[in-house]
Order: structure tokens, then C-alpha cells, then sequence
């Protein structure tokens, strides 16, 4: 499955860049995180807290036991700060 | 009801004045204003990034906008957000909420507030001179959430 | 600290930006602004006095913002409050606080509004056409109040 | 003992002034109400519900039992319906 991966904040800098496509078996969002994790060191870095990560498929927050099932834009981020 | 994302400033008086055209049925308008800090825990602030979630950034506040109407008796509302490079006493957020009631505006402004300030994709980095550090989302703000969640 | 009665108009960026000169600690403003309705219970209202007590007004209002100091961390208050003859969409009241704290500001504008609504000696008198009533105090306002006792 | 009074709103209008100075032998708030409802029907008309009245001396409010004592101002008028 293709899918198009965003990054923001101190995720983003971690692994060096906004965003890319991947092609991956993973079926949950969970699963998802060990297969980057699993590719370099710097996806080891951004991830390596996973209660320090928030997801977003499609735009709307999600969870990490979540089904990746017809999502197209996955997002990882840390908690938000805004206001 | 509005939201807008934008780089640029505010003007609270003219927003509250194109909000008000042509009615005269508004009793109470609440507003909330985020200013950007001198210092953090302590430690002088010279400078703030806001990055954002394009796209997801204007669901989400529309979504926390839509609640606070089905909440509460809104006659308007309105959210600004700001990003980008910001310096202190620069202006982040204004939320503004109208209604015949004092307490519907004043309930509502505040559970806006409280959702954007950990709903919302925004991550403020801050920093002094060419150091950054991205700002931790505090406890608090999660505690103030969670008073709203329906029984 | 400040309080002023006054028959004018009063502009809120104006006020905001006179309250915010020269600093850059203030981390949240909230603001509350009452209007005039242009209706009453159902009925049509073309006009308003607000009738007041010179002198107990002053006195009343700044003892009030003085509690509202003493009970939250506020880096800035202002009460305006308009008497004298008005119509419908016209500002009445303008309330602003400050702090470094979002739930300071919002606790301590809401405490002033309800203190205003019910012990600031001001009387409402609206009506339409050549005919006018004294607006009642709604026991809603006193219940507002009671929140506020401390135990 | 003299005192300056004033009134506001639906009291000033039902007595027809906005104040007026009196002398009274009244001790406290009740006792001044009871002796001007005994001068003139307007004054009646003003006064006839003590729960509707609200009442300041020297500009701090105050009660019905509140002794008169040192008193130079009383202000009588409605409950206040400010903001």
C-alpha cells in the first residue's frame, strides 16, 4: 500500500524532511511506526517515544491501533500547543 | 461562524465591528486574545514559530467551532490562528463568541480556547538569539479539556 | 487597575493597545462587551437610559476590580461603563483582564460581569417610541452572583 | 439628625425628585423608611415593597437594620441592573 506520510514540529526535524511517500504491509497505524522505525535511524529517533507521538489519517486525529484501511495521508506530530 | 488561518495580524475592533454589521440583536461578545510572551519558565523569549497542519488545521477548528455552536446559544463566532515567525506581545489567536447570554459567550469562548490549545495542529517553537526549542504540550491544558467531556 | 464611567463610546482595540503598551508579558486578554438588545422579552426596544449613582458608581466598580485582583493572578483590568441615553447595537459595558494565565483572565472577566450585573449601581430604563419601563434584576443574575461566595 | 437622600430610577420618579435633604429621628434604614411613608402618599408609593427597595449609606450599600449613626448620605432605589 501507498501512503502519503506527513511530518510536523520535532517529528519533521528528526527525520529531516515535511513529508514523503511510502509503500508499506503495515495495517495499523501501530504497525506503521515499527516499519519506519525499522528503515534508519532517524525514523528510530522520531519515534522512539511513542506516547510523545500524535497521528492524524486523512486529517482528523486517530490512534495508533487504528485500521490504515482506504487512508491516503498519514500524519505524525507531537502533541499540539496552539493558542 | 468563521475560521481563518492566516500569517498576517488581527485588528480586534474590526473584526468585532464586521461581525456586529447590520444586527442589533447581540447582548454579550466574549473575546479571547494569545499573546506571545517575553519569557518561559523563566527564560527570556525573543522570538516564536508557529507551524501548522495545512488543510487539517481549518477541519479541526471548524469541527471546535461547530461544537461550541451545538453547545451553546452562538449568534457568532469566529476563530483567527495565526502561524509563521511571530515575536513577543505579537497577537497568536483570537477567539470571539456572541450570543443574547453572558455565560453561553463566556462558556464557549473559553471551551474553544482549551480545544485549540491541544486539538488543534499547531506547535509553537520559541527561542532567544539562534537557539529553538519546540514548546511541550502541559498537562494542564489536557486537565482543562477534560472538564467539557460530556457525562 | 482602572475604572471609568463615561457617557461616550469607547473603542476596544483602542483600550487594548493603550492597556498593552510597552509590554510583552501578558500571555492572555479576554474582553467583554454588552450591548444593547434591540429587543426586550420579546418586545421591540428603540431606546436606553442608563440611569447611575456619580460618585458610589466609581467607588462600586473599583472595588470590585480590586477583588477581582486579589482573587486571580491579573497583569491588567479595566472596567468602562457607559451611562446617559443609548439605542439598540450600542456598547454598554467593556471588561477586559489580563494575565499570563488564559484561566485567570476568563474567571476573573466572568466574576466582574456578574459583580456589574447586580452591586454596581446603575439602572436600566428602555423602551420604544415615547414609552419606557425600568428593566427588572433577573434572579439569573443573582444565582450568577452566588457562585462567586467563597465557602 | 439631617440627612441628605437621594433616589434613583423607579424611586426617584414615584417621589418626584432625585433628593432632598430631611430631618428624622430614625435610628436605622427601616425606621427612616417607616417615618417617610408616613409624609405623603408618593413617598407611600415609593416605599410599599421594602423587598424591591435597595438602600447605600454614604455610598456603600447596606441594609434595613443598619443603624443610622455618623450617616450623612442614604441613597433608596431598585435592585441595579448594570453590564
Amino acid at each position: 500500500m501507498k501512503l502519503d506520510l506527513l511530518y510536523f514540529a520535532w517529528v519533521r526535524e528528526r527525520i529531516g524532511e515535511p513529508g514523503e511517500q511510502v509503500e508499506t504491509n503495515a495495517t495499523t497505524v501501530a504497525e506503521l511506526i515499527e516499519d519506519l522505525r525499522s528503515r534508519a535511524p532517524r525514523y528510530e529517533a522520531a519515534f522512539s517515544d511513542p506516547k510523545a507521538i500524535r497521528v492524524a489519517l486523512d486529517q482528523e486525529l486517530s490512534t495508533p491501533d487504528a485500521l490504515l484501511t482506504g487512508v491516503r495521508e498519514v500524519a505524525f506530530f507531537p502533541p499540539m500547543t496552539g493558542g | 461562524m468563521a475560521v481563518r488561518v492566516q500569517a498576517g495580524d488581527f485588528d480586534i475592533s474590526a473584526e468585532l465591528a464586521a461581525l456586529r454589521a447590520g444586527r442589533a440583536d447581540i447582548g454579550a461578545i466574549v473575546t479571547f486574545t494569545g499573546l506571545v510572551r517575553d519569557t518561559a519558565k523563566g527564560a527570556p523569549i525573543e522570538h516564536m514559530t508557529l507551524e501548522h497542519y495545512p488543510g487539517m488545521t481549518e477541519k479541526a477548528l471548524s469541527a471546535i467551532e461547530a461544537e461550541a455552536n451545538a453547545r451553546w446559544d452562538l449568534q457568532v463566532s469566529l476563530i483567527i490562528h495565526r502561524y509563521g515567525a511571530l515575536k513577543p506581545a505579537d497577537q497568536i489567536v483570537l477567539v470571539v463568541t456572541a450570543s443574547p447570554h453572558r455565560g453561553d459567550a463566556f462558556a464557549a469562548a473559553e471551551f474553544l480556547m482549551d480545544y485549540l490549545k491541544s486539538r488543534a495542529p499547531f506547535w509553537k517553537k520559541e527561542g532567544r538569539g539562534n537557539q529553538g526549542h519546540w514548546v511541550d504540550a502541559r498537562d494542564a491544558d489536557e486537565s482543562a479539556l477534560a472538564r467539557w467531556t460530556k457525562d
